[in-house]
This record gives structure tokens, C-alpha cells and sequence, in this order.
């Protein structure tokens, strides 16, 4: 285990996490003022992202791992997202169903990379899933990250079940769901739109679509009719907006409006945050570099250029958590692989009061 | 006595009043029906869902997953088939995520024929159900067993399918459940909605006591030992009807009634087939890969030697659908005489 | 078999179903004006409907079926839609796929009530089932009416696929979809519309909503937001327009510029239809009488008024339809039920060639 | 020779040009891909769909119905689960309509483990898929089947379900398709898109035949006495290896590719245990009510008076899933280890 820089960062986390203010009346979030620091600590999380899906990229291309599938290109908004969810457990916090192009926001969350890379190579000490699930399948329940599913968008359809618990629960949590662009393809997208929308029951629930203009190999303009999905939500008169994904500080203030508007009024949200495909689909098709806009690069060149940060202190940044991620990848290799033991734990839940149910006696 | 579908009432509110469910919810589950079958008249939790199975189930997983104890409800069995992808990541979510998470949910759903539901309104479900992993399986005979197994089904913390004869809705029983009155017009009058203007009405609910049927533990209703025939659901009570019949032949049926099927109680079962010899399945599911040919397979993994003669599987005939007309349910759905032909036929097999 | 009125009614109908003119250019379809002789054959239409749906209640009652589920109050659209659609086999005629509730549809058409009255009773002669499944679901393959499903909403999904092929065809034909309102909950309904919309793929698909405001026993509003539910379409960007469908003049001119539109335009259009629901779901909740307007008894106060005809005129209208309806009982309880050769008849169909599958020899 | 990803797309041009073929649809099925596992490339009548597997198969049914004759895909059968219900309506339309209407449909879709697929694209689909009515299966288990199969299922008026395994998509064949050039390089030059812009590519088809491989007929692979293997799909190369390593044992195992699980082909599978009196069925698909127990219920009920040995299944473990790490396939998926112990264990029983 790597634990010191990481830890580290946990520490300043407490800081910038965003103050949930108990007032006379109801409860208000406070989201922090995005400045110098937080600019900074956004493009941390943003470095540590991608630093950690390049690091998976390699390890699939030299055999720790049998398919990669995650989300260069999608730490801008990612990473805003983590660093502004209300954190924690139950449904006084929020709950998040991600898909599998969210590492940034768990790791803008505080998660160690060294838990994406177990689940990479498929030890028995990766956390999310034992090596069972493909990476960037998270399963965090301290944090209110509900399982990834590995089928498209089946997440919608659990969202308006945790935001039915946290209407009745009261204060500002709320659901967080994202998915991809051609996903929203699925009934699942309007059907979790529906269930938000009932009169007198309207969810507290955030809907994000990743819009990066690809299915795998299909343009999504030749299946869709909108580059603007986010609108679908009109027909429910669901309040919708769209943002650059690429940009952090047009995707924190986007994602500022929407949750305070999520988390206060208790009403659903649709946000299209508009974002590149940096590695292409998965490793199914080479996983390469595409020649699309880097959230990180267009970053650094903007905190350069408005004197946030010189190129060396962001360099150093990068060295922080590549050293990290190298020395992560020495431990991952050592732990052990799932074995014949293995293949029956979990399958059903003990209950605390013994009343789990038979095991097949067969 | 209560019929299953006031036992299930009854079960329900026990359910919420006693062991933490937070929300029973599904098409017309809430006032003022309280379900197609008046499964959830009266109940506190209930509520009207729009008509989307998918979002019934996900909800009821994210429901689950924030820490409520959800009961769903798909109205028909034939109306889940477009979920069975959910009910995968119901049942997988403990497994997949390490046992991070788990699902405290129970869903409920009528299934089988015997109502004239014609094509579509007349499926089984228990050969689809049981090839799902991760959930436990159950489907009572009786209201009692009703009212138990559902309890226990609340009281587990994975997640339980429920899976409710439509023909024997109205079935009464006859044993008391716990708590109920002697006399079932008492009970009519307590908690069955009335029938024209319900916006005044409440329920006045009996003061019912816990009682659990295990999982896994088979029933015998009529023991004997010519052969054993295994069972569960609208098919078991014409099995003991008719083992009793068959007693004048000198025939004597062991009737098991499974009432879960998933896990199932081998024990029970491969004791009784060591007895008799002679095994008949009885369901009325379709008979291409259905779970009585998984009873079959395991009874002969490990009875074979026990074996008089080949064990048989009674069940529905391959067809698309159970027509509307009779004509098509009594020729393609097991009936009394099927099965009374069919025990007479394994007995007069010489081994 | 009571053929003389019904086939008196078809061959009035040739005069009366809308042109399909072939000019130099692209071909266009020609609605008929809707004189005061097409007005009485509305009339008549919805009287045909309205008896046959009143007589099936009646049967049910006195044991001759064992469900009942139906169209009264969905006479004045409906017959209006039967009158319209462009009838015939193949893509270059209409498609329809309808719901339980369009027994006015295949009627205005030109079926015989004394098939329905088959199917209600579920004898070999009824010929969409063989007695196999519930009345009001029809399957006429000579004018494109495809099996009504016993799911809700399912047949949203079929549409693209005629629509496909008509698009494929040209001409003027399109698919036309009725539902309820209830039912536009499940995903399917949006995949219709996400799938006549793909760029450059738009398909001619005409989708109607029967709002009436419930789904068995649930008010519609108190489980979707808005009782305009044709609104949906916006975020499609698909035309749409809400028409009060116990109108039947009203209906009769939303659907001629619905229909112009799809034929036309070869683009989907969504009209919501409002209606009453006037004996309940179904016979499983009494099939007793809703008090809600009536849009037969709205029409011939109109047409009465108006001077279009007396009421005398009208009253002869009903006695001729319960005459053939009543008359039709007759045969229809003569005729034999399904019995066990028929149970496996039907489940494959032979190709011409002989090509079709092996019977299992099991 | 052609692998099984190339024998389908070789079937399917012969199906667009010869056999009235006019959409072959499903995600990333179409240009520039050419579907997951290269089976569509180049194909004149292939498109790509929105993402929405309802829609797919609910457009193919339109199509079909509509006189067209589609061909689609469902991208792994793993994505299929959430249409189940449409399934059944392809099914039983012909049966519901009552002869009115047919659909002339094929649905192509990859199952199996053996990719690493993870635990949620690993399914088996052939136990669920053979519970539903009306529709033709097969599953090829080598490319010239693939070939001949799916030509039988173009030209079929009903709806045919065929799967393809996954883990065989890459596997060639050791038979020449008719038609095929005899260097597979050649093949590869003329049908195999290039790697990078494929903007201009056009494939040069061979000059195919007509090849159809009859449903219903099983094919046995290996013929022997000690006992009968019946198998299909991936599992089926590895029966028939085992089989042959198993020669230097003194066990002759028939081995039988079934090649359609509906409607199977009972004659041979039935003749074969009659000679052996032994029966092991391997298959992949989770073992509770396993297609494989279906064989079994019938075998028992056909030949029991031949057996001399308990038939046994050789099937995939009850799990949720088949996990990612190679310990959790290896565990839960038969091995050709597990196989040729089942075998031995089969024939070591003293009858
Ligand atoms: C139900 C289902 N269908 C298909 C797939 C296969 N699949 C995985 S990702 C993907 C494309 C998703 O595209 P999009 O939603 O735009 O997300 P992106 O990958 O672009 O982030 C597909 C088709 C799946 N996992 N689940
Ligand atoms: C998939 C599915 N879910 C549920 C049902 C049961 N069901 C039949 S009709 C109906 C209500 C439909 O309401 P709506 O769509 O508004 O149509 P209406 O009956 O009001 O005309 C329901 C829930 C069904 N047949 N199919
Ligand atoms: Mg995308
Ligand atoms: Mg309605």
C-alpha cells in the first residue's frame, strides 16, 4: 500500500469538502468559492485521473490485465463533480451511479488508484469487486457508490430509488447519475426522467450524459437526432443545461447551479457535459490516443497563462502521482489472484440477525 | 379462514408494521385498488407506480440500496420479461461488489394459469426464475404458507422473488394464520375494502403474530409410499386431491409440496424418492427446460440406484401461449385427470 | 354469417376512402371533404362501434366470454382513423398497430362485428386468434393490421420497423401507433420516437395517444407530470398536437393534418387524442358505466342540431347495427370451440419452398 | 479456412445477394466496424442502430412483418435480457394470430465465456432461449456449421435465434466452405477490412455456394461405444479433444455436436445412448434448470431400461456470474480437465 501522498490529499479534502449549514430553517449547502487553491487542487484531481487510467492503458498493453475500458477525457467535469458531492453514507448524502468513465470522480472522491489498478489486474484485494468486474466498476459503500452495472444505463433506473429515500429522508442529498450519450438511447434514460417527475413526488436527482458523439465505432450523430440530448428532458419540463466538459471551471460552476438547484428544490436536473474520447472506446479497439481536445493540457495551459501555476509546479504534480501509480503497480503485482475459494463468497448476504438464507443444501 | 391474497394483506402489514418495510409499490398497488388481486388493500406504504416494470424493479433496487426494505409488485409474472436483466443485477450485486452491497428487496409477482388470462396471462415463471442467480425462490400452495413465506421473505436481507398462484388467490385455507379470527366474515369485514366509495375507509387489522416458513423446507401433505410426487403452487393442491382419490386404488402418493424453489429441499425430496422408488413432477410451467427436469436431474444424480422406474415430469405442454378458450388450457396445462393418469402409469410401471 | 348490411357498408366505403393520386411528381394522398354524407357514416361508424363494444359487455355477462376489454368512448377518433388510413397490403399501404382499445379502428375499416364476437367467445371461427387470446385483438393481414400485443406499449417498438420499410417503399404509406396514457410510461414509447428520428433515417410514423386519464385504477396524473403528454415530443423535436377525441369532427381534422404530414413529409408527428373511458378498465373492475361524456351521444346532439339528421334517422342507425349484432350472437354460440387438435396448430408456418423447420420428433 | 467470424459474414453476403436478406442491423454493425467480432463487414445491407436493444429487436419484428427479411444483431447475448418479452411475442405471433401473420426473422447473437468477458459477458443464452416458443435455435460449433446454419436460418419463414460461441469467433475451420478460396490469406486480402481508414474499402466476395446444414440433424463428431457426449458450441472442440486423449485410455467416446438445441435432434442423441448406455452432457450455461437437464429428463424418460450409469451433466457453476480473474472462469466454466474426469468417473461405474 501506498498510502502517504494520498492520505495526504484526504486531510486537505476536509477543507474543501462543502459545508452543509444546518440553518433555522432548512438546511442550505455551501458550495466553496472555486478559488486559487481549489483551482489547484481540481487540477491535482484531474492529474491524478488521468495519470491513473494511462497507467491501466499500460498494464493492459503489457498483460496485467485482460481489458481495459474508463475515462481519459472526462476528468474536467469528473473531477469537479467528486470534489463537490456531499460525502458519506445514507441518504443524508448523496448517492452516485456512475459507468465506467467515472474514475475521476471517485478519485476526486479520495479513492487510492492503487484500489483502480487491483481491479485492472483482478486481485483478490481489489475492493470494488474482488477481480470479478471489469475496472472502473466501483462499489463504495461508506460513500453512497452503488455498484456500476455493466450493462448501459440500467444505472437511471436505480437513481430515482435512492432519491425516493432521500425525499423522504429530507435535508440535500441527492442522486447522482451519469451515463454516456448513446446510452441515453435506452428507455431506461426517460424512464428514470418519468419517475422523477411525479407530481407531488418529484426525486432530487442529477442526471448527467457524458456527450462525447460516440457509441464504440457509432457516430452518434447518425443515430440520434440531437447533438443536444440534454433537451429530451424538455418534454418532461425537467430543467436542463448543457456545458463544456472539457473545461473544469465552466463544468464546476454548471454542476454548482444544478446541485443547488437539485439539492434544494428537490427536483430533478439533466446536464449534458460535452467531453472528448481521449483513448478511444476500450482496449477492444487499441485503445490509442485519438486526436481529440485534452481536458488536462487545455487546463494547464489556462492556469500557465493566468499565472495560477508555473509549468514546473504542474509537472510536479504529475511526477507526484505517476510515482505513485509505479510504485502502486509493484504492490498490485505481488497480491494474489482469486482462486477456487473464491468463486462462492458473496453470493448471499448474512443477515446481522443470523438470518441469512439456506445455503442449497445440495 | 383467510384466503392467499388476505394472507398476503396480512403478511404486508405485518410486514410494515413489524419488520421495517418501507415501501410496498407496483401498478395499481395503492389506493384506491390495492392491486389487481386485493393483495395491498389497506396498507400504509402502499403507492401507485407509473406503468414501467423497469423502473419498478430499479427503484426498488435503489431503494435497497439506501437502506429501505422495498416490496414490489409486477402485476402479471408476464409482464417481467422485458426486467430479467434487473432481476440479474438484483441478484449479482452482493456477488459483484464483494459483499459490499446487498439487497434487502422482496418482489412479488401472481403467476400460472387457471384464471382464463389466455395467451399471455398464463405464464410460469419458476423454470425462468430459478436459472437467475442470486435469488432465493418461493411460492406457497396455501394462505398460511402464504403468510410465512413471505415474512421470512421480508425478514431476509437478499433478494426474494414471491411468486403467488393466480387461481388460488382466492383459495381459502384451513389452518388459522396467527392472529386471525376464527371467522373469515370477521375478517372480510376488517379488511377487505368495500366494494363502491373506499376514500373513507381504513382497515382494522387483527393482531397478528409472526410466523415464518423456512426456506428450503419442503412439505409433505400426503405421505405414502407407491411413489412420490413433488410439487408447489396451483398443481399441489390437485396432486393431494387427487393422491386421496388414488388411496381407493390402493395407491399411495407421497405429495410433496416444495414451496421454495430455490434453494429446494433435496433432502426431503431423495428421502422420499429412496422410499417410493417412482418420482412424477408436477408444474404447469412449459416443459423445454423447466425446473422439474432440474428436480429430475439432480434425483437421478443421486438416486439412481433407488430408481423403480423412470421419474416423469408433468408439466405444460410447449406451446406459445395457454389460449383463451378451454379447449386450449385443459389440453395444454396439466389437469386432475393428467395427473391421476400419470400416477397410475408411474405405479403400474414393473420395475 | 350476417353479410348483407356490413358488405352494403363496404362497398360505400370505396367511394369514401381518401384518394391516392399519382401525379407527375411525388404521389399524394387526398382526404376526403367531410360533407354531410361522410358525416353520417362517421356516425354510423361509431354506432357500429359502440353496439359491437356494448354487445361484447353483454356477453360477458351472460357467459359467453370470459373478459372483457375494449373501446367505448374511443368511437369518435377512431372510427375517424379507420375512415383514413390508406388500406391495403404491403409497404405501400398503411401499417397499424393498434391496442385493445381500437375496436372503432378496424371496424370504421370494414370488419365484421361478428368476428369480434368470436373472438369474445374464443371459437375456432374467430379469425385473429382462434380463440386463442383476449377479444379486441386483432390480427387482418390483408390490411396491414399486425397482432395486437397483450403487452402494453410493445407494439411502439414494431412501428420503426414498417415505417422502415415504408420509407424504403416511398409512396404515401406510414405506420400508424395508438396507446394510452398510462402505458407512455414504459421506455418504449421513446424508443419509437428516438428511432423515427435518426438523421436522415425519419420515419413515417403516426403515434396516437388515447389520454384518458387512467391506467386501470390509477389516476393518470398523480403518476406523470403532465396530462399532455403529446409534449414528450418536443425533446424529439418531433411535431405534435393534443385534440379532444370525443370530437369526432375535431378528431377527423387532426388526423388529416397528422396523417399529411407523416404521408408527405415521411416524419413521425405525435397526437394525443383525449377520451373517455366509459365502462372502466375492463371487465375484471364490472365493465360497469363510467359517468363521463359520451362522444356518441356529444355527435348526435350535434348532428341533430346542426340539421345533419333526426333523430329518428339516427335511432334507425342503432336499430341496424343491434339487429346484425343480435343476429350475429346467434351464430357465433352455434359455432364450435377450440378443442386439442387445435392447440398446436400454427405455431410454424410453412414456408412456400416447403422450407419450413423440422417438427421436433420428439 | 475461413474462421467462424468470416463463415457468418460470408453466410450473410450469400443471404443479402441470394436469399432476399435486406437489413442486417445492430449496434456498431455497419460501417466503419463492421460489428464487435468483424462478422458484419462489408455487408451492403448492414447499419448501425441507436444503442437500444428493444428497438432493435422490436424493428426487426416490423421489418418482418413488413415483407423484409432482417437479420439482427444483439451486440452479446448478454445485452438481450431486458427483451425476453419481445422475444416471446417473435415467437408467438404465427401461434396468436392464428396462422395470419409469420416473421421471417433471424437474431444473431455471440454467447459464452472464454474472452474474459467479466462476469456479465460470459452468459450462455441457450437454457433461457430454449423456454421460449416458436423460435428456432442453433449454435455452431465450427465455421462451416456457422455457414450452413445460418443460410438455413435466412431462408426460414420463423423466427431463428442463432448463437454464435464467442470464444469460437477466431477459430477456423478444418473444412472448406463452398466457395471459399483455399488460402486463408487470400480470404483475409479479399474480405477482411483494413486495420486503419477503411473509408474506401470494399471487400471481394468469393464466388459462394449454397450450403445449408438441415436444423434438427446433430452431428456426431467422434463416434465410440463407451458412452455418448453430447455437447454444442465451444464446449463441443473441447469434448471432441478430450475424446481423442481419451482413445489411449480405452475410452471411445461418441461425441455429438447437436448443433440445434430446438428442435434437437432426439434420433441420434437417443440411438447413441441406447449403444452406450452412458450419457454426459457438457455445456457452459449455468447449471439450475440447464437446457442439458432437458436431455437428460427426455433420455431418462426414452431409454432408461438402456442406461447403465447415471446420465450426468457437466455444466457452469450456480454463481452470479463468471468473474474477470482467470480463477474464477477456471472454477466456474468446464475445463477440458473437468471433462475428461466427468468422462472417466461415467465410464468407471460398474453398470
Ligand atoms: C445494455 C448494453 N448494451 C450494449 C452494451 C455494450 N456497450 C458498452 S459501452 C457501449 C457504448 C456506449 O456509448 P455511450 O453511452 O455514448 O458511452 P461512451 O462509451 O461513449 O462513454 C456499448 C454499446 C452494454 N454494455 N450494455
Ligand atoms: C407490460 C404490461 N404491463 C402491464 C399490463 C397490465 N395492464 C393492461 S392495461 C393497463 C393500463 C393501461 O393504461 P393506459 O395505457 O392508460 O391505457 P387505457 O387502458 O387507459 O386505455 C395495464 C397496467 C400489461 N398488459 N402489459
Ligand atoms: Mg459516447
Ligand atoms: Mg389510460
Amino acid at each position: 500500500m501506498q498510502p502517504s501522498l494520498n492520505q495526504q490529499n484526504e486531510r486537505n479534502d476536509t477543507v474543501l469538502t462543502p459545508a452543509f449549514v444546518a440553518t433555522a430553517g432548512a438546511p442550505r449547502w455551501i458550495p466553496p468559492v472555486l478559488d486559487q487553491a481549489l483551482r489547484l487542487r481540481l487540477h491535482d484531481r484531474m492529474v491524478k485521473a488521468r495519470a491513473t487510467e494511462e497507467m491501466l492503458i499500460r498494464m493492459m498493453r503489457t498483460g496485467h490485465g485482460y481489458f481495459w475500458i474508463g475515462g481519459p477525457g472526462e476528468e474536467a467535469y469528473g473531477s469537479a463533480l467528486g470534489l463537490l458531492v456531499h460525502k458519506g453514507h445514507g441518504p443524508a448524502y448523496d448517492y452516485l451511479h456512475l459507468h465506467y468513465r467515472s474514475s475521476a470522480v471517485v478519485l476526486a472522491m479520495g479513492s487510492e488508484p492503487i484500489d483502480i489498478l487491483r481491479q485492472m489486474r483482478g486481485t483478490v484485494t481489489d475492493p470494488y469487486s474482488k477481480g470479478r468486474n471489469f475496472v472502473n466498476h466501483f462499489a463504495i459503500k461508506p460513500w453512497n457508490i452503488v455498484p456500476v452495472t455493466p450493462t448501459i444505463e440500467t444505472q437511471y433506473l436505480m437513481a430515482p430509488g435512492t432519491a425516493h429515500m432521500q425525499r423522504r429522508h429530507g435535508g440535500i442529498g441527492c442522486s447522482i447519475v451519469t451515463g454516456g450519450d448513446a446510452g441515453s438511447a435506452e428507455g431506461d434514460f426517460y424512464s428514470a426522467m418519468n419517475w422523477s417527475t411525479r407530481p407531488g413526488g418529484e426525486l432530487p436527482v442529477l442526471m448527467l450524459i457524458a456527450q462525447n458523439h460516440y457509441g464504440i465505432s457509432t457516430s452518434a450523430e447518425t443515430v440520434q437526432n440531437t447533438p443536444n440530448l440534454h433537451q429530451r428532458a424538455d418534454g418532461f419540463r425537467i430543467r436542463n443545461a448543457r456545458v463544456d466538459g472539457n473545461d473544469p471551471i465552466a463544468s464546476w460552476h454548471a454542476l454548482v447551479e444544478a446541485l443547488n438547484y437539485v439539492r434544494h428544490e428537490r427536483k430533478p436536473y439533466v446536464l449534458q457535459v460535452n467531453c472528448s474520447r481521449l483513448y478511444g472506446h476500450s482496449s477492444s479497439s487499441g485503445a490509442n490516443r485519438y486526436d481529440e481536445p485534452c481536458c488536462v493540457a487545455l487546463y494547464e495551459k489556462r492556469l500557465i497563462s493566468e499565472n495560477v501555476a508555473t509549468e514546473t509546479e504542474l509537472k510536479l504534480v504529475w511526477d507526484k502521482w505517476n510515482a505513485l501509480l509505479s510504485d502502486a503497480l509493484k504492490v498490485v503485482i505481488t497480491e494474489p489472484m482469486p482462486a477456487q475459494e473464491h468463486v462462492l463468497q458473496h453470493v448471499w448476504h448474512r443477515g446481522a440477525a443470523g438470518n441469512g438464507p439456506v445455503e442449497p443444501k445440495q | 379462514m383467510a384466503n392467499l391474497a388476505q394472507a398476503i394483506r396480512m403478511a404486508l402489514h405485518y410486514g410494515e408494521t413489524h419488520l421495517g418495510v418501507t415501501d410496498i409499490f407496483g401498478q395499481d398497488v395503492g389506493a384506491p385498488l390495492g392491486g389487481v388481486f386485493t393483495c395491498t388493500q389497506g396498507l400504509k406504504t402502499a403507492w401507485n407506480t407509473p406503468l414501467d416494470e423497469r423502473g419498478i424493479i430499479g427503484t426498488a433496487l435503489g431503494i435497497a440500496y439506501a437502506g429501505g426494505k422495498p416490496v414490489a409488485e409486477i402485476q402479471f409474472c408476464d409482464y417481467i420479461y422485458n426486467c430479467i436483466d434487473l432481476l440479474k443485477l438484483c441478484g449479482n450485486a452482493h456477488w459483484s461488489s464483494a459483499g459490499e452491497y446487498h439487497v434487502p428487496m422482496v418482489l412479488m409477482t401472481p403467476v400460472g394459469a387457471g384464471i382464463h388470462g389466455s395467451m399471455y396471462h398464463s405464464h410460469s415463471f419458476e423454470s425462468m426464475a430459478s436459472h437467475i442467480q442470486g435469488w432465493t425462490i418461493v411460492m406457497p400452495s396455501n394462505a398460511k404458507d402464504a403468510y410465512g413465506l413471505l415474512l421470512a421473505a421480508i425478514a431476509d436481507p437478499n433478494p426474494v422473488l414471491f411468486l403467488a398462484p393466480k387461481g388460488l388467490m382466492r383459495a381459502k385455507g384451513d389452518e388459522l394464520i396467527a392472529g386471525e379470527p376464527q371467522d373469515e366474515r370477521t375478517l372480510h369485514a376488517m379488511i377487505d375494502a368495500p366494494v363502491g366509495d373506499r376514500a373513507g375507509w381504513q382497515p382494522n387489522w387483527p393482531d397478528l403474530q409472526d410466523y415464518r416458513v423456512p426456506f428450503g423446507q419442503a412439505k409433505i401433505c400426503h405421505s405414502g409410499s407407491s411413489l412420490t410426487v413433488v410439487s408447489y403452487g396451483r398443481q399441489l393442491p390437485a396432486c393431494v386431491a387427487v393422491a386421496r382419490e388414488l388411496e381407493a386404488e390402493q395407491i399411495d402418493a407421497e405429495v410433496i409440496d416444495l414451496r421454495t424453489i430455490y434453494p429446494w429441499d433435496a433432502a426431503t425430496v431423495f428421502a422420499s424418492v429412496r422410499k417410493t422408488g417412482r418420482l412424477l413432477v408436477v408444474n404447469e410451467d412449459t416443459e423445454i427446460t423447466n425446473f422439474g427436469e432440474h428436480l429430475i436431474r439432480r434425483v437421478v444424480d443421486s438416486c439412481f440406484y433407488d430408481l423403480l422406474a423412470p421419474p416423469r415430469m408433468l408439466a405444460g405442454l410447449d406451446v406459445p401461449g395457454v389460449g383463451l378458450a378451454w379447449g386450449y388450457e385443459k389440453h395444454s396445462v396439466p389437469q386432475p385427470d393428467d395427473i391421476a393418469a400419470a400416477m397410475r402409469q408411474l405405479v403400474a410401471i414393473i420395475a
